[in-house]
Protein backbone atom coordinates (compact mmCIF):
# COMPACT_ATOMS: atom_id res chain seq x y z
CA UNK A 1 0.00 0.00 0.00
CA UNK A 2 1.00 3.40 -0.71
CA UNK A 3 -0.37 6.70 0.83
CA UNK A 4 0.73 10.26 -0.05
CA UNK A 5 0.08 13.54 0.63
CA UNK A 6 1.64 15.83 -1.19
CA UNK A 7 2.01 19.13 -2.85
CA UNK A 8 3.98 17.99 -6.33
CA UNK A 9 2.24 16.63 -9.54
CA UNK A 10 2.44 12.77 -9.50
CA UNK A 11 3.30 10.61 -12.51
CA UNK A 12 0.76 8.35 -13.51
CA UNK A 13 2.91 6.20 -15.72
CA UNK A 14 5.36 5.36 -12.48
CA UNK A 15 2.06 4.64 -9.89
CA UNK A 16 0.41 2.34 -12.18
CA UNK A 17 4.04 0.46 -13.19
CA UNK A 18 4.53 0.00 -9.60
CA UNK A 19 1.09 -1.59 -9.31
CA UNK A 20 2.18 -4.49 -11.24
CA UNK A 21 5.46 -4.34 -12.85
CA UNK A 22 7.23 -8.08 -11.95
CA UNK A 23 4.09 -8.82 -10.37
CA UNK A 24 2.14 -11.58 -12.73
CA UNK A 25 -0.40 -12.37 -10.62
CA UNK A 26 -2.01 -8.85 -11.46
CA UNK A 27 -4.74 -8.70 -14.39
CA UNK A 28 -6.20 -5.27 -13.81
CA UNK A 29 -5.47 -2.52 -12.44
CA UNK A 30 -8.45 0.33 -11.71
CA UNK A 31 -7.40 4.13 -11.24
CA UNK A 32 -9.52 6.98 -10.60
CA UNK A 33 -7.72 10.40 -11.25
CA UNK A 34 -9.43 13.71 -9.82
CA UNK A 35 -8.65 17.12 -11.38
CA UNK A 36 -9.46 20.43 -11.25
CA UNK A 37 -12.58 21.66 -13.26
CA UNK A 38 -12.90 24.78 -14.11
CA UNK A 39 -16.71 25.44 -13.84
CA UNK A 40 -16.78 26.86 -17.17
CA UNK A 41 -13.90 28.86 -16.66
CA UNK A 42 -14.67 30.90 -13.80
CA UNK A 43 -12.66 29.24 -10.99
CA UNK A 44 -8.82 30.32 -11.42
CA UNK A 45 -7.28 28.74 -8.30
CA UNK A 46 -8.43 25.66 -5.86
CA UNK A 47 -6.38 25.32 -2.26
CA UNK A 48 -6.48 22.26 -0.46
CA UNK A 49 -5.69 22.32 3.32
CA UNK A 50 -5.92 18.75 5.37
CA UNK A 51 -5.19 17.63 8.56
CA UNK A 52 -1.17 16.21 9.07
CA UNK A 53 -1.03 12.97 10.80
CA UNK A 54 -4.97 11.73 10.89
CA UNK A 55 -5.15 12.61 6.20
CA UNK A 56 -2.49 9.45 6.19
CA UNK A 57 -4.46 7.37 8.68
CA UNK A 58 -7.69 8.23 7.40
CA UNK A 59 -6.51 6.57 3.99
CA UNK A 60 -4.46 4.13 5.40
CA UNK A 61 -8.16 2.78 7.37
CA UNK A 62 -10.05 3.03 3.96
CA UNK A 63 -7.90 1.26 1.97
CA UNK A 64 -7.94 -1.67 4.40
CA UNK A 65 -11.39 -1.52 4.51
CA UNK A 66 -11.51 -2.22 0.60
CA UNK A 67 -8.10 -4.81 1.31
CA UNK A 68 -10.68 -6.65 4.11
CA UNK A 69 -13.76 -6.75 1.09
CA UNK A 70 -12.14 -7.58 -2.01
CA UNK A 71 -9.09 -8.86 -3.30
CA UNK A 72 -6.72 -6.16 -3.44
CA UNK A 73 -3.17 -6.97 -4.25
CA UNK A 74 -1.96 -3.43 -4.13
CA UNK A 75 -3.04 -0.51 -4.11
CA UNK A 76 -2.20 3.34 -4.34
CA UNK A 77 -3.74 6.75 -2.90
CA UNK A 78 -1.75 10.19 -3.40
CA UNK A 79 -3.58 13.27 -2.86
CA UNK A 80 -2.27 16.70 -3.50
CA UNK A 81 -2.61 20.06 -1.52
CA UNK A 82 -1.43 23.62 -1.68
CA UNK A 83 -2.77 25.64 -4.66
CA UNK A 84 -4.27 24.11 -7.43
CA UNK A 85 -5.12 25.62 -11.06
CA UNK A 86 -7.85 24.18 -13.23
CA UNK A 87 -6.77 20.94 -14.94
CA UNK A 88 -4.55 19.89 -12.53
CA UNK A 89 -4.75 16.36 -10.45
CA UNK A 90 -5.97 16.14 -7.13
CA UNK A 91 -6.07 12.91 -6.29
CA UNK A 92 -5.57 9.10 -7.54
CA UNK A 93 -6.77 6.19 -6.37
CA UNK A 94 -4.67 2.74 -8.11
CA UNK A 95 -5.88 -0.38 -7.31
CA UNK A 96 -4.49 -3.55 -8.40
CA UNK A 97 -6.16 -7.03 -8.79
CA UNK A 98 -6.30 -10.48 -10.97
CA UNK A 99 -9.96 -9.69 -12.15
CA UNK A 100 -11.68 -6.46 -13.35
CA UNK A 101 -14.28 -6.47 -10.53
CA UNK A 102 -12.55 -6.43 -7.56
CA UNK A 103 -10.43 -3.71 -8.97
CA UNK A 104 -13.01 -1.26 -9.84
CA UNK A 105 -15.70 -1.90 -6.72
CA UNK A 106 -12.25 -1.34 -4.51
CA UNK A 107 -11.61 1.96 -6.30
CA UNK A 108 -14.63 3.32 -6.34
CA UNK A 109 -15.14 2.40 -2.65
CA UNK A 110 -11.75 3.84 -1.80
CA UNK A 111 -13.10 7.15 -3.24
CA UNK A 112 -16.87 7.24 -2.07
CA UNK A 113 -15.19 7.47 1.84
CA UNK A 114 -11.90 9.41 0.98
CA UNK A 115 -14.51 11.94 -0.51
CA UNK A 116 -16.49 11.46 3.04
CA UNK A 117 -14.01 10.47 5.86
CA UNK A 118 -10.93 11.97 5.06
CA UNK A 119 -9.52 15.47 6.10
CA UNK A 120 -9.30 17.79 3.35
CA UNK A 121 -11.18 20.87 2.48
CA UNK A 122 -11.09 22.57 -0.46
CA UNK A 123 -11.81 26.68 -1.15
CA UNK A 124 -11.66 27.68 -4.49
CA UNK A 125 -11.14 31.20 -5.86
CA UNK A 126 -13.64 33.12 -8.72
CA UNK A 127 -13.78 36.29 -9.61
CA UNK A 128 -15.69 36.82 -6.60
CA UNK A 129 -12.87 35.85 -4.27
CA UNK A 130 -12.30 32.67 -2.43
CA UNK A 131 -14.42 30.35 -1.17
CA UNK A 132 -14.63 27.09 0.78
CA UNK A 133 -16.58 24.42 -1.15
CA UNK A 134 -19.73 22.91 0.63
CA UNK A 135 -19.98 18.94 1.09
CA UNK A 136 -22.40 17.41 -1.15
CA UNK A 137 -24.95 15.20 -0.06
CA UNK A 138 -24.69 13.21 -3.19
CA UNK A 139 -21.03 12.35 -1.77
CA UNK A 140 -22.63 11.01 1.48
CA UNK A 141 -25.37 8.90 -0.54
CA UNK A 142 -22.10 7.30 -2.87
CA UNK A 143 -20.49 6.28 0.60
CA UNK A 144 -23.52 4.93 2.30
CA UNK A 145 -24.40 2.41 -0.28
CA UNK A 146 -21.20 0.58 0.46
CA UNK A 147 -22.56 0.05 4.14
CA UNK A 148 -23.62 -3.51 4.88
CA UNK A 149 -27.48 -4.45 3.85
CA UNK B 1 -6.50 18.80 32.06
CA UNK B 2 -4.86 20.61 29.48
CA UNK B 3 -5.87 19.94 25.61
CA UNK B 4 -4.69 20.64 22.41
CA UNK B 5 -7.37 22.21 19.69
CA UNK B 6 -6.82 22.55 16.32
CA UNK B 7 -9.20 24.09 14.07
CA UNK B 8 -9.32 23.05 10.07
CA UNK B 9 -10.82 25.50 6.62
CA UNK B 10 -13.62 27.59 7.10
CA UNK B 11 -13.75 27.02 10.53
CA UNK B 12 -10.11 28.11 11.89
CA UNK B 13 -10.82 30.99 9.44
CA UNK B 14 -14.26 31.89 11.09
CA UNK B 15 -12.79 31.46 14.78
CA UNK B 16 -9.85 33.27 13.76
CA UNK B 17 -7.35 30.53 15.27
CA UNK B 18 -5.57 27.19 13.77
CA UNK B 19 -4.81 25.81 17.30
CA UNK B 20 -4.47 26.66 20.93
CA UNK B 21 -4.13 25.26 24.24
CA UNK B 22 -7.02 24.73 26.82
CA UNK B 23 -7.67 23.62 30.15
CA UNK B 24 -10.64 21.75 31.38
CA UNK B 25 -11.87 20.45 34.56
CA UNK B 26 -11.92 16.71 34.01
CA UNK B 27 -13.93 14.49 33.20
CA UNK B 28 -15.02 15.89 30.03
CA UNK B 29 -16.03 14.71 26.69
CA UNK B 30 -16.69 16.38 23.45
CA UNK B 31 -20.06 17.95 24.59
CA UNK B 32 -18.79 19.74 27.70
CA UNK B 33 -15.79 20.92 25.44
CA UNK B 34 -18.26 22.43 23.20
CA UNK B 35 -20.49 23.45 25.31
CA UNK B 36 -17.02 25.38 27.02
CA UNK B 37 -16.27 27.19 23.45
CA UNK B 38 -19.88 28.06 22.78
CA UNK B 39 -20.17 30.20 26.13
CA UNK B 40 -16.76 31.68 24.15
CA UNK B 41 -19.73 34.10 22.81
CA UNK B 42 -19.94 35.42 19.68
CA UNK B 43 -18.11 33.73 16.58
CA UNK B 44 -17.63 30.44 18.89
CA UNK B 45 -21.45 30.56 20.14
CA UNK B 46 -22.24 30.77 16.27
CA UNK B 47 -19.91 28.69 14.51
CA UNK B 48 -20.32 26.05 16.83
CA UNK B 49 -24.31 26.25 17.84
CA UNK B 50 -26.08 22.93 17.83
CA UNK B 51 -27.41 22.09 14.84
CA UNK B 52 -24.37 23.81 12.96
CA UNK B 53 -22.73 21.24 10.67
CA UNK B 54 -19.23 20.76 11.64
CA UNK B 55 -17.26 17.26 12.73
CA UNK B 56 -14.86 16.52 15.89
CA UNK B 57 -11.71 14.11 16.18
CA UNK B 58 -10.04 13.33 19.03
CA UNK B 59 -6.47 12.08 18.54
CA UNK B 60 -7.02 11.88 15.09
CA UNK B 61 -10.23 9.45 15.13
CA UNK B 62 -13.52 11.02 14.05
CA UNK B 63 -15.81 11.44 17.64
CA UNK B 64 -18.84 11.85 19.09
CA UNK B 65 -20.36 13.80 21.78
CA UNK B 66 -20.13 11.46 24.13
CA UNK B 67 -16.41 10.49 22.96
CA UNK B 68 -14.63 11.15 26.84
CA UNK B 69 -11.79 13.37 26.87
CA UNK B 70 -8.12 12.17 28.22
CA UNK B 71 -5.13 14.80 29.23
CA UNK B 72 -3.14 15.48 26.16
CA UNK B 73 -5.46 14.37 23.54
CA UNK B 74 -5.54 16.17 20.47
CA UNK B 75 -9.17 17.82 19.45
CA UNK B 76 -9.62 19.23 15.93
CA UNK B 77 -12.54 20.74 14.97
CA UNK B 78 -13.59 20.96 11.21
CA UNK B 79 -16.63 21.55 8.67
CA UNK B 80 -17.72 18.05 6.96
CA UNK B 81 -14.80 17.16 4.24
CA UNK B 82 -14.69 18.08 0.69
CA UNK B 83 -11.70 16.50 -0.64
CA UNK B 84 -11.00 14.57 -3.79
CA UNK C 1 -13.77 9.39 -28.86
CA UNK C 2 -10.38 7.41 -29.86
CA UNK C 3 -10.48 3.77 -30.58
CA UNK C 4 -6.56 2.11 -31.45
CA UNK C 5 -6.20 -1.77 -32.22
CA UNK C 6 -2.53 -1.80 -32.40
CA UNK C 7 0.16 -3.84 -31.70
CA UNK C 8 2.73 -1.65 -29.62
CA UNK C 9 2.67 -0.32 -26.35
CA UNK C 10 0.42 2.58 -25.49
CA UNK C 11 1.38 5.50 -23.22
CA UNK C 12 -0.53 5.89 -20.02
CA UNK C 13 0.15 9.90 -19.25
CA UNK C 14 -0.33 10.67 -22.57
CA UNK C 15 -3.90 9.21 -23.55
CA UNK C 16 -5.20 10.16 -19.73
CA UNK C 17 -3.55 13.62 -20.49
CA UNK C 18 -5.02 14.19 -23.57
CA UNK C 19 -8.53 13.55 -22.15
CA UNK C 20 -8.38 16.46 -19.77
CA UNK C 21 -5.67 18.78 -20.88
CA UNK C 22 -6.98 21.93 -21.85
CA UNK C 23 -10.70 20.93 -20.65
CA UNK C 24 -11.27 22.20 -17.22
CA UNK C 25 -15.12 20.46 -17.91
CA UNK C 26 -13.39 17.19 -17.32
CA UNK C 27 -13.48 16.88 -12.88
CA UNK C 28 -13.10 12.87 -13.04
CA UNK C 29 -10.73 10.49 -15.25
CA UNK C 30 -11.06 6.12 -14.84
CA UNK C 31 -9.66 4.30 -16.39
CA UNK C 32 -8.79 0.50 -16.47
CA UNK C 33 -5.80 -1.22 -17.74
CA UNK C 34 -5.72 -4.83 -18.58
CA UNK C 35 -2.29 -6.55 -18.01
CA UNK C 36 -1.05 -10.74 -19.01
CA UNK C 37 -1.19 -12.33 -15.81
CA UNK C 38 1.39 -14.94 -15.38
CA UNK C 39 -0.93 -17.33 -13.56
CA UNK C 40 1.91 -18.43 -11.21
CA UNK C 41 4.55 -17.93 -14.06
CA UNK C 42 3.28 -20.71 -16.20
CA UNK C 43 2.12 -18.24 -18.64
CA UNK C 44 5.55 -17.45 -20.81
CA UNK C 45 3.53 -15.75 -23.64
CA UNK C 46 0.02 -14.35 -24.71
CA UNK C 47 -0.96 -13.73 -28.34
CA UNK C 48 -3.84 -11.79 -29.20
CA UNK C 49 -5.83 -12.03 -32.73
CA UNK C 50 -8.96 -9.89 -33.77
CA UNK C 51 -11.10 -9.35 -36.54
CA UNK C 52 -9.73 -6.18 -38.36
CA UNK C 53 -12.61 -3.85 -39.10
CA UNK C 54 -15.06 -5.39 -37.27
CA UNK C 55 -12.84 -4.85 -34.10
CA UNK C 56 -12.54 -1.04 -34.47
CA UNK C 57 -17.12 -0.50 -35.17
CA UNK C 58 -17.84 -2.80 -31.79
CA UNK C 59 -15.61 -0.66 -29.62
CA UNK C 60 -17.05 2.56 -31.00
CA UNK C 61 -20.49 0.95 -30.84
CA UNK C 62 -19.68 0.55 -27.21
CA UNK C 63 -18.40 3.30 -25.87
CA UNK C 64 -21.43 4.64 -27.86
CA UNK C 65 -23.81 2.96 -26.07
CA UNK C 66 -21.85 4.07 -22.67
CA UNK C 67 -22.23 7.77 -24.32
CA UNK C 68 -25.62 7.51 -24.60
CA UNK C 69 -26.39 5.94 -21.23
CA UNK C 70 -24.09 8.62 -18.86
CA UNK C 71 -22.63 11.46 -19.08
CA UNK C 72 -19.11 10.95 -20.88
CA UNK C 73 -17.17 13.84 -21.89
CA UNK C 74 -14.40 11.86 -23.75
CA UNK C 75 -13.03 8.30 -23.72
CA UNK C 76 -10.16 6.49 -25.20
CA UNK C 77 -10.18 2.49 -25.65
CA UNK C 78 -6.86 0.85 -26.59
CA UNK C 79 -6.72 -2.82 -27.05
CA UNK C 80 -3.51 -4.40 -28.35
CA UNK C 81 -2.66 -7.25 -30.47
CA UNK C 82 0.31 -9.81 -31.09
CA UNK C 83 2.54 -11.23 -29.17
CA UNK C 84 2.37 -9.82 -25.45
CA UNK C 85 4.66 -11.05 -22.02
CA UNK C 86 3.20 -11.69 -18.32
CA UNK C 87 2.91 -7.86 -17.17
CA UNK C 88 2.34 -6.02 -20.48
CA UNK C 89 -0.50 -4.03 -20.71
CA UNK C 90 -3.32 -5.68 -22.84
CA UNK C 91 -6.23 -3.06 -22.83
CA UNK C 92 -7.03 0.26 -21.77
CA UNK C 93 -10.11 1.74 -21.34
CA UNK C 94 -10.05 5.76 -19.89
CA UNK C 95 -13.98 7.91 -19.49
CA UNK C 96 -13.46 11.10 -18.62
CA UNK C 97 -16.43 13.03 -16.65
CA UNK C 98 -17.41 16.04 -14.95
CA UNK C 99 -18.65 13.44 -11.94
CA UNK C 100 -16.77 10.51 -10.76
CA UNK C 101 -20.18 8.49 -10.79
CA UNK C 102 -20.48 8.58 -14.77
CA UNK C 103 -16.71 7.77 -15.34
CA UNK C 104 -16.63 4.78 -13.03
CA UNK C 105 -20.13 3.20 -14.59
CA UNK C 106 -19.27 4.13 -18.13
CA UNK C 107 -15.17 2.59 -17.63
CA UNK C 108 -16.63 -0.97 -16.40
CA UNK C 109 -19.68 -0.71 -19.07
CA UNK C 110 -17.24 -0.65 -21.46
CA UNK C 111 -14.86 -3.21 -20.04
CA UNK C 112 -17.84 -5.87 -19.87
CA UNK C 113 -18.79 -5.68 -23.33
CA UNK C 114 -15.30 -5.48 -24.61
CA UNK C 115 -14.86 -8.92 -23.13
CA UNK C 116 -18.45 -9.87 -24.34
CA UNK C 117 -19.04 -8.43 -28.07
CA UNK C 118 -15.57 -7.27 -29.16
CA UNK C 119 -14.01 -9.67 -31.41
CA UNK C 120 -10.42 -10.52 -30.11
CA UNK C 121 -9.17 -13.64 -29.29
CA UNK C 122 -6.49 -15.05 -26.95
CA UNK C 123 -4.34 -17.67 -26.96
CA UNK C 124 -1.67 -18.59 -23.92
CA UNK C 125 1.52 -20.32 -24.60
CA UNK C 126 2.80 -22.26 -21.45
CA UNK C 127 4.90 -25.04 -20.78
CA UNK C 128 2.19 -27.39 -22.30
CA UNK C 129 2.23 -25.55 -25.59
CA UNK C 130 -0.10 -23.19 -26.79
CA UNK C 131 -3.97 -23.08 -25.93
CA UNK C 132 -6.99 -20.77 -27.29
CA UNK C 133 -8.66 -19.11 -23.37
CA UNK C 134 -12.14 -20.57 -23.20
CA UNK C 135 -14.72 -17.84 -22.52
CA UNK C 136 -15.64 -17.18 -19.12
CA UNK C 137 -19.19 -17.39 -18.13
CA UNK C 138 -18.46 -14.69 -15.10
CA UNK C 139 -18.25 -11.90 -17.83
CA UNK C 140 -20.91 -13.00 -19.91
CA UNK C 141 -22.67 -12.37 -16.58
CA UNK C 142 -20.96 -9.06 -15.93
CA UNK C 143 -22.11 -7.64 -19.29
CA UNK C 144 -25.92 -9.05 -18.55
CA UNK C 145 -26.49 -6.46 -15.24
CA UNK C 146 -26.26 -3.61 -17.05
CA UNK C 147 -29.30 -5.06 -19.34
CA UNK C 148 -32.65 -2.73 -18.98
CA UNK C 149 -34.50 -4.05 -16.07
CA UNK D 1 -24.66 -15.80 -55.04
CA UNK D 2 -21.02 -15.69 -53.92
CA UNK D 3 -19.85 -14.82 -50.21
CA UNK D 4 -16.62 -14.07 -48.51
CA UNK D 5 -16.30 -15.68 -45.25
CA UNK D 6 -13.66 -15.73 -42.36
CA UNK D 7 -12.69 -17.74 -39.56
CA UNK D 8 -10.81 -16.70 -36.30
CA UNK D 9 -8.77 -18.08 -33.82
CA UNK D 10 -9.33 -21.74 -32.55
CA UNK D 11 -12.00 -22.14 -35.30
CA UNK D 12 -9.90 -20.94 -37.87
CA UNK D 13 -6.96 -23.69 -36.58
CA UNK D 14 -9.43 -26.14 -36.14
CA UNK D 15 -11.10 -26.09 -39.71
CA UNK D 16 -7.68 -24.79 -41.40
CA UNK D 17 -8.42 -21.98 -43.26
CA UNK D 18 -9.21 -18.62 -42.37
CA UNK D 19 -10.98 -17.46 -45.45
CA UNK D 20 -12.75 -18.65 -48.46
CA UNK D 21 -14.77 -17.25 -51.23
CA UNK D 22 -18.21 -19.67 -51.28
CA UNK D 23 -21.23 -20.13 -53.88
CA UNK D 24 -24.82 -20.59 -52.19
CA UNK D 25 -27.90 -20.37 -53.84
CA UNK D 26 -30.08 -17.03 -53.32
CA UNK D 27 -32.29 -16.54 -51.02
CA UNK D 28 -29.96 -18.09 -48.04
CA UNK D 29 -29.75 -17.01 -44.63
CA UNK D 30 -27.65 -17.84 -41.56
CA UNK D 31 -28.50 -21.59 -41.03
CA UNK D 32 -28.63 -22.33 -44.53
CA UNK D 33 -24.57 -21.57 -44.94
CA UNK D 34 -23.88 -23.33 -41.71
CA UNK D 35 -25.91 -26.68 -42.88
CA UNK D 36 -23.65 -26.22 -46.23
CA UNK D 37 -21.11 -26.18 -44.22
CA UNK D 38 -21.59 -29.05 -41.88
CA UNK D 39 -22.39 -30.79 -45.22
CA UNK D 40 -18.39 -31.06 -45.61
CA UNK D 41 -18.60 -33.71 -42.86
CA UNK D 42 -15.39 -34.08 -40.39
CA UNK D 43 -14.16 -30.96 -38.48
CA UNK D 44 -16.77 -29.43 -39.99
CA UNK D 45 -19.33 -31.33 -39.12
CA UNK D 46 -18.02 -31.67 -35.70
CA UNK D 47 -17.12 -28.03 -35.17
CA UNK D 48 -20.34 -26.29 -36.22
CA UNK D 49 -22.76 -28.57 -35.03
CA UNK D 50 -25.96 -27.46 -33.20
CA UNK D 51 -25.32 -26.73 -29.87
CA UNK D 52 -21.29 -25.99 -30.37
CA UNK D 53 -20.50 -22.63 -28.90
CA UNK D 54 -19.59 -20.12 -31.94
CA UNK D 55 -21.02 -16.73 -33.41
CA UNK D 56 -21.96 -15.40 -36.61
CA UNK D 57 -21.19 -12.27 -37.59
CA UNK D 58 -22.62 -10.85 -41.25
CA UNK D 59 -20.51 -7.76 -42.25
CA UNK D 60 -19.06 -7.42 -39.04
CA UNK D 61 -22.23 -6.92 -36.97
CA UNK D 62 -23.42 -10.30 -34.80
CA UNK D 63 -25.95 -11.91 -36.57
CA UNK D 64 -28.56 -14.84 -35.64
CA UNK D 65 -29.61 -18.29 -38.10
CA UNK D 66 -32.69 -16.50 -39.84
CA UNK D 67 -30.44 -13.11 -40.63
CA UNK D 68 -30.58 -13.26 -44.54
CA UNK D 69 -27.56 -13.07 -46.71
CA UNK D 70 -27.00 -11.45 -49.57
CA UNK D 71 -24.51 -11.50 -52.65
CA UNK D 72 -21.31 -10.24 -51.76
CA UNK D 73 -21.67 -10.73 -47.76
CA UNK D 74 -19.00 -11.60 -45.84
CA UNK D 75 -19.62 -13.74 -43.03
CA UNK D 76 -17.56 -14.42 -40.33
CA UNK D 77 -17.10 -17.53 -38.02
CA UNK D 78 -15.42 -17.43 -34.37
CA UNK D 79 -15.29 -18.68 -31.04
CA UNK D 80 -16.76 -17.09 -28.39
CA UNK D 81 -14.39 -13.59 -28.06
CA UNK D 82 -11.81 -13.46 -25.12
CA UNK D 83 -10.38 -10.10 -25.68
CA UNK D 84 -9.79 -7.46 -22.50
Amino acid sequence: MKIAVQTEAFDLNAEVSALHRNNPSVGAIATFLGTVRGESGQVSEMALEHYPGMTEKALAAIVQEAQSRWAVIDATVIHRIGSLAPCDAIVLVAVASAHRGDAFAACEFIMDFLKTRAPFWKKETTAAGGQWVDARDSDESAAQRWDPP
Amino acid sequence: MTLKLLFFARLREALGVSRESLTLDAPATVAVLLDHLRARGGVWATELAVGRNFRIAVNQEMARLDTPLSAGDEVAVFPPVTGG
